[in-house]
């Protein structure tokens, strides 16, 4: 066993030698090696936000035909490390009459909700923080307390538009809760197991053949959790100035925005566990695990970069047409496609791969387009309704 | 006293701390953001529990979708955020009488038991109780009734809330 | 390895003050935080019978589960009880809505 | 699927099709029926499925299709209800299924499917016809039934009842279906309930075939309480059996299963119309014409033959109660054969033919021709369906007649408004001929015949003389009116200008028709007997070893004798010739001679019951109760009373309850209670708060009392 083949195990190995050398009892050596793994996945995540940040501002500004950060470094690399400069020497303000412990808790909560989700994302066969059964509701746990974040934000400003942006967000983010969990639930029938490492393993067909209206209403849940445009309610920086952290200046707004980014990052990479065989590809990950955990991170970054690009082209949706979407659209569908889903795979157990892949794409096709249509021939009534008062209106005049 | 021992303490403290807190203090918020903290200690107990599913559970239901039903609540319950006067009734101590005794007598009921000082056995290897627990849900022999009276509950109550709370202009 | 007991009085103690804050506060929501208190409790003792019972038998987790869905139903009916009293009465003091007296 | 599945799935369809209209589609018309005939048709393959396997089980009997589950807890004991297929049942749900059907598809023509919405057409009445204007000039066709889905509707209840009654293996479940098909009726007699003729008489069925229906109620509780079981086989087990036999009711000296099968019985005097409860079935023909007439003709009233089927090891086992059974059958056989001889109405006498018929049945079983019976009753429903299908068509045909000359006042069904039809209409007359010989018993051709004549030939050859002769005069006066109303309807020149323009019916309802003639005469074939001249043995008797196969003993096939074959040849051919002879000429109802008071106004028994119930009752309410007892006498005494009470009461009042009671008790007390109410209300704060604190207070206390005293 080398190094190379199962690194977490090596290091960890080699470790409990030095401390046990030192006299230290094996239980709390134990537990030192924990929190240095957790130490370690924390730094390289934060190194990584750090960069996220420019890939961000790279991006957007190419979808926006510009060039972007290109004076600090090389292609602006350096950027970011100017951000935060700036951010760190910004005076560190707190409004009157703000409740001042949830005001400076929130946006560490906001930080953390992002950072506890790595501890079940599996980087590569054997590297992963915890193997939980319950891996795809942990998901939603941590989400849970994303939403505390932002209420507490929202109502501790002791501002009108804080408050407003988070009311919405929340809103937004609990209603959007139910279709993402439902489809969570559509690897979990497959795999037989809600733990994400059995969803990886079980992905020799990748998940998004068999559901892609499953992995289409997850991406869209998603974006909804992450508050980013069009469902970016809880900002929304023409009508509420930015939302729930208009009061936020500094590195505490810093922790918001990066945050968001690192958000929105870990949710390309959900998406690629559930959907797109997370660090499965064409048998790397049995070459060596950091090539797996080069294959996640790609992943990762090519869900981001959809969210991005989703982001940076549509526009924002109006809240109530966003929760009426949400109630009577999507998640009457992902029930529905959750019903079919596990009635084909009862019905299709037993049978040949090739049938059984193409039995349950064929599915959500057809579930898709009879979703449309219902949806279409509803809005042309809709619209048939409006037309008629407006000609009403008009005969008037 | 074990490490286990310890956590366990440290935890069932935090949890009577922040639970105490829900109930005495004056601003409402906090009261609410007091019980995700004792509802976050419950979590643990569970994980102490090795009911690891339990514990996300509660924190998706209680705190992801209750407590911020609370904070709504409150928030839309009230014309200032502020709070004035006591947040007590006149009776308080009467209450708290109550409480104590019936603590007391609980207390006092557990000590005659015998099954008291039990120790857990280990869980057998190999046993998923969240695979079992589903299994226990759905099968005919298990508790498939109390599941479906549940959801039966639960769809009244959504029914129900939504009719209460609508706004009839 | 922590007895069964401390599970139990820990839980009887939450109960107690849960009860309190039914007992003792003013504002209706409030006394909701309080019955939320006293259902986590009832949780608390569900789980430790099956971890401290037989494994194998999953009747505490399942009712566990049961009154989550409880909860969140009461607190669904109870919080549209409070605003639809809200809307009417304009206030949410437990004392104040004493209408149904002699 | 296995039998008994499928056995469980037959009465499905037609109820679900009853709920899918009366709930969602019964706006529209051809979704309506096409639910309702599919869903017959359904049943119909279901049934036929499950009667060609029952055909290919040897000792059916022994070992029937039957599975079952428990549905309601009692106590230690299960109601058990299930589904049970013997050879009896499989015969009878072969008929079923088919004349279900047929009634489904010929109710598409007969309510004028296709045809437009009426002028002036309400519901509740029938339709008036539609005026359309065709190459210029107007003329009137028949116009929709405003109401077609609900009827289908009903329909689809009516055939889920009956199903549920055949196949059941329980009297529970019978029972229901029993009553559903009460329902049924009179929601069919009273379809037209805009009509005070039709109302009357759906509330008359009603309450009739009520009458019947207690009995036999209180007949299966008897049951229930002896045996602890409603099961069929349960009951028919040997030790049940001989337990019921020999324990004494303590009523009339009747053995307990004489009483059970008495009560049971007289729920089919209701429900298959015998005297004296036959009052109701006559006028049941004021339902959309042929079809609800043919539920009361060929399936529904068969149920309470079948239910003495059934009941039947049961019934024999007291000899008391078997020679009522055979009295009432033959005595309702001759009695409502001699009514119908005078009718004019040509659904009437269909209806009357009908109880006679059902006579038949009752009095064979009543002397224990228990196949004979099983027989009839089938090759009946198929002959009787047929007829009443094939006027129901002569009706609609004649209705076409009167919407063309406009004349309303003429009666489309009176028989003597008709004659001359056979050319206008050459199906319905050449099935109607079938029919008609079917059940004049027409030798060896029709099934009518072999099923009269094993009938004959089982009185005979168990010596019942009595009924014997009564049976064989009832065949005959049956091939007399039956003769009569052919020659008045068919033959002969049209008396009417509106039979001049009759006109043939659509296929949906000649379609029926034809495949009933078809097995009018067939079916008989199946249970020649095996010691018939010339034809026993060409063909096995079939009929009587499945269907004999249902009793624990199998009866024996009698010996075969002339005499009964010549009494009924002669009866069949004799009835024929006379009525056509007696008929021929006959023009107007005066030049009829037969119609004698008595038996036009069916033996007064209308009045009768009017007179002995109905009028009895209302006088004794009016003039005993009201008038005399309760003005007369009752205020009477009261008015003696009165002053003296009146006097009493002033010395109470004053030297005792005034000083005494109110003062010292009534205000005392009152102020006592008053006293405390004001200092106890203080703890009504209507806070909840404090409620519940006093209630955990009390609770608190009263456990720590128990606790040390009792446990401690």
């Amino acid at each position: 066993m080398s190094f190379w083949n199962d690194p977490l195990k090596v290091a960890a190995d080699w470790l409990l030698g030095i401390f046990t050398g030192w006299g230290l009892p094996e239980i709390a050596a134990q537990i030192l090696i924990g929190f240095l793994g957790v130490l370690l996945l924390i730094s390289v995540l934060m190194l990584l936000d750090i960069f996220l940040v420019w890939v961000e501002r790279k991006v957007v500004s190419r979808f926006q035909d510009r060039i972007g950060p290109n004076r600090v470094g090389p292609f602006g690399l350096i950027q970011p490390f100017a951000d935060i400069i700036k951010l760190l020497i910004k005076e560190d303000t707190t409004p009157g009459g703000a409740d001042k412990v949830v005001y400076n808790i929130a946006p560490m909560l906001s930080m953390m909700s992002v950072l506890i989700l790595w501890a079940v994302v599996p980087l590569a066969p054997r590297i992963l923080g915890v193997d939980l059964n319950v891996g795809a509701l942990y998901i939603i746990a941590a989400g849970a307390i994303g939403t505390l974040s932002i209420i507490m934000a929202g109502w501790s400003s002791n501002n009108k538009f804080a408050l407003i942006g988070a009311f919405r967000q929340v809103a937004v983010m609990v209603s959007f809760e139910i279709p993402m969990l439902t489809t969570l639930l559509i690897p979990t029938i497959f795999a037989g197991s809600m733990g994400l490492s059995a969803i990886t393993e079980g992905q020799n067909v990748w998940y998004v053949f068999l559901a892609p209206l499953g992995a289409l209403i997850f991406l869209i849940a998603a974006i909804a959790e992450l508050g980013r445009a069009p469902f970016d309610m809880g900002e929304a920086e023409s009508e509420l100035v930015s939302g729930y952290n208009i009061e936020y200046s500094g590195m505490k707004f810093g922790m918001f925005y990066a945050g968001e980014l690192l958000h929105a990052f870990t949710f390309g990479g959900f998406w690629s566990i559930m959907f797109f065989g997370g660090y499965r590809f064409l048998g790397l990950e049995q070459v060596s695990p950091f090539l797996a955990i080069a294959v996640i991170v790609f992943k990762a970054f090519i869900g981001y970069w959809i969210i991005m690009w989703v982001k940076y082209t549509l526009l924002r949706i109006r809240i109530d047409h966003m929760l009426a979407f949400n109630w009577k659209f999507l998640t009457p569908l992902a029930f529905t496609l959750l019903m079919v889903i596990a009635l084909m795979n009862a019905l299709l157990a037993g049978t040949s791969t090739w049938f059984y892949v193409s039995g349950m794409f064929l599915s959500n096709v057809l579930l898709a387009w009879i979703a449309i249509e219902i949806a279409r021939s509803y809005s042309r009534k809709e619209r048939e309704k409006m037309e008629g008062v407006k000609r009403v209106v008009e005969a008037h005049h | 006293m074990t490490g286990e021992q310890i956590i366990f303490l440290a935890v069932a403290l935090f949890t009577l701390g922040s639970g105490f807190m829900v109930v005495t203090t004056r601003n409402l918020i906090h009261a609410a953001l007091w019980l995700i903290s004792t509802l976050f200690g419950v979590a643990v107990v569970f994980a102490i529990l090795n009911a690891g599913f339990l514990a996300v559970v509660q924190v998706v239901v209680y705190i992801g979708a209750i407590a911020i039903l609370f904070i709504f609540a409150v928030m839309l319950t009230r014309k200032d955020m502020r709070d004035q006067g006591p947040q007590t009734n006149q009776n308080w101590w009467v209450g708290a009488l109550i409480a104590v005794l019936v603590f007391g007598g609980l207390v006092f009921l557990l000590q005659g038991w015998n099954g008291l000082s039990k120790t857990a056995a280990d869980i057998p290897s190999g046993f998923d109780a969240v695979a079992e627990l589903g299994n226990e849900l759905v099968s005919p022999a298990g508790y498939v009734l109390p599941f479906e009276v549940a959801s039966v509950l639960l769809v009244a109550a959504l029914v129900g809330a939504v009719y209460v709370a609508f706004n009839r202009k | 390895m922590v007895p069964l007991s401390w599970f139990l009085i820990l839980a009887a103690a939450l109960f107690s003050v849960g009860l309190f804050g039914v007992l003792s506060r003013r504002n209706a929501v409030a006394i909701l935080l309080g019955i939320e208190l006293m259902l986590n409790s009832v949780n608390i003792n569900l789980a430790a019978f099956w971890r401290y019972g037989n494994v194998l038998e999953m009747a505490g987790q399942v009712f566990a589960v049961i009154v989550f869905a409880v909860a969140a139903a009461e607190v669904a009916v109870g919080l549209a009880l409070v605003i639809s009293v809200y809307r009417t009465r304009n206030t949410v003091i437990a004392d104040d809505l004493d209408m149904m007296k002699w | 699927m296995t039998t008994e599945t499928l056995i469980w799935l037959i009465p499905l369809p037609p109820v679900l099709a009853f709920f899918l209209i009366v709930l969602l589609t019964n706006k529209n018309k051809a979704l309506s029926h096409t639910l309702a005939v599919g869903a017959a048709l359904l049943s119909w393959l279901g049934s036929m499925i499950v009667f060609v396997r029952a055909l290919g089980v040897e000792h059916l009997g022994e070992h029937p299709f039957e599975s079952s589950i428990p549905w309601l807890p009692t106590g230690d004991t299960w109601l058990r209800i299930g589904v049970l297929v013997d050879p009896v049942g499989a015969a009878v749900l072969f008929f079923v299924s088919i004349t279900i059907f047929m009634i489904f598809l010929y109710s598409v023509g007969y309510q004028n499917f296709g045809q437009p919405e009426g002028d002036h057409d309400h519901k509740g009445l029938p339709p008036h016809g539609a005026t359309v204007e065709e190459h210029g000039h107007k003329h009137v066709v028949p116009s929709v039934e405003p109401m077609y889905s609900r009827f289908f509707a009903f329909l689809g209840l009516f055939a889920f009842g009956m199903y549920v009654l055949v196949l059941s293996d329980n009297l529970l479940t019978f029972f229901v279906g029993w009553e559903i098909m009460g329902l049924c009726s009179y929601l069919l007699i009273g379809f037209w309930y805009a009509k005070p003729s039709a109302r009357e008489a759906a509330v008359k069925a009603f309450m009739t075939t009520r009458v019947g229906d207690v009995f036999m109620l209180l007949g299966i509780a008897y049951l229930y309480s002896a045996t602890g079981t409603l099961s069929f086989r349960e009951i028919f087990s040997e030790t049940i059996l001989h337990t019921l036999a020999t324990v004494p009711s303590g009523v009339l000296g009747l053995s307990a299963a004489g009483l059970i099968g008495l009560l049971l019985f007289i729920g089919t005097i209701g429900k298959s119309a015998q005297f004296p409860l036959h009052v109701w079935l006559p006028d049941a023909m004021e339902g959309p014409t042929p079809v609800s007439a043919m539920i009361h003709a060929a399936t529904m009233v068969s149920a309470g033959v079948y239910a003495v089927i059934r009941m039947f090891p049961l019934i024999s086992l007291d000899a008391q109660t078997m020679t009522i059974v055979a009295f009432i059958g033959a005595f309702t056989a001759l009695f409502s054969a001699t009514i119908a001889v005078a009718q004019n109405d040509i659904k009437r006498v269909l209806a009357y033919s009908t109880i006679s018929q059902l006579g038949f049945m009752i009095a064979a079983l009543g002397i224990g021709a228990y196949v004979a019976a099983v027989f009839h009753l089938i090759t009946h429903a198929f002959f009787k369906a047929l007829l009443f299908l094939g006027s129901g068509s002569v009706i609609h045909g004649m209705e076409h007649g009167v919407l063309h000359t406009g004349n309303h006042k003429v009666d489309p069904q009176d028989m003597f408004n008709m004659g001359g039809l056979r050319r206008k209409m050459p199906i319905t007359f050449w099935t109607f001929l079938i029919g008609g010989f079917a059940l004049s018993g027409f030798p060896i051709l029709t099934a009518g015949f072999w099923s009269k004549d094993e009938i004959l030939a089982d009185a005979f050859g168990h010596g019942h003389w009595a009924v014997f002769l009564t049976l064989a005069v009832a065949a005959f006066l049956t091939a007399f009116y039956t003769m009569r109303q052919i020659t008045l309807t068919f033959l002969g020149e049209p008396r009417t200008k509106e039979a001049e323009h009759a006109q043939e019916t659509p296929w949906t309802m000649t379609a029926p028709l034809v495949i009933l003639a078809f097995f009018a005469v067939t079916y008989g074939w199946v249970g020649i007997p095996e010691h018939f001249p010339l034809l026993g043995g060409l063909i096995p008797n079939w009929f009587h070893e499945f269907v004999g196969g249902t009793l624990a003993e199998h009866p024996e096939a009698v010996e075969f004798n002339f005499i009964p074959l010549a009494t009924s040849l002669f009866v069949a051919l004799g009835g024929l010739f006379f009525g056509w002879l007696v008929y021929r000429n006959v023009n107007s109802a005066a030049e009829d001679r037969l119609q004698i008071p008595l038996l036009k106004n069916k033996y007064y028994f209308d009045e009768i019951y009017d007179r002995v119930f109905v009028k009895p009752a209302i006088w004794l309410a009016e003039t005993f109760v009201s008038g005399w007892m309760d003005k007369g006498l009752i205020d009477g005494i009261l008015h003696v009373f009165g002053p003296v009470t009146d006097r009493l009461g002033s010395f109470i009042r004053n030297y005792i309850d005034l000083p005494v009671i109110n003062r010292f008790f009534g205000d005392g007390s009152a102020d006592v209670t008053y006293w405390f109410g004001g200092k106890l209300r203080a703890v009504q704060t209507g806070r909840i708060q404090q409620y519940l604190m006093f209630a955990l207070a009390v609770f608190i206390a009263v456990g720590a009392a128990l606790y040390f005293f009792l446990l401690a």
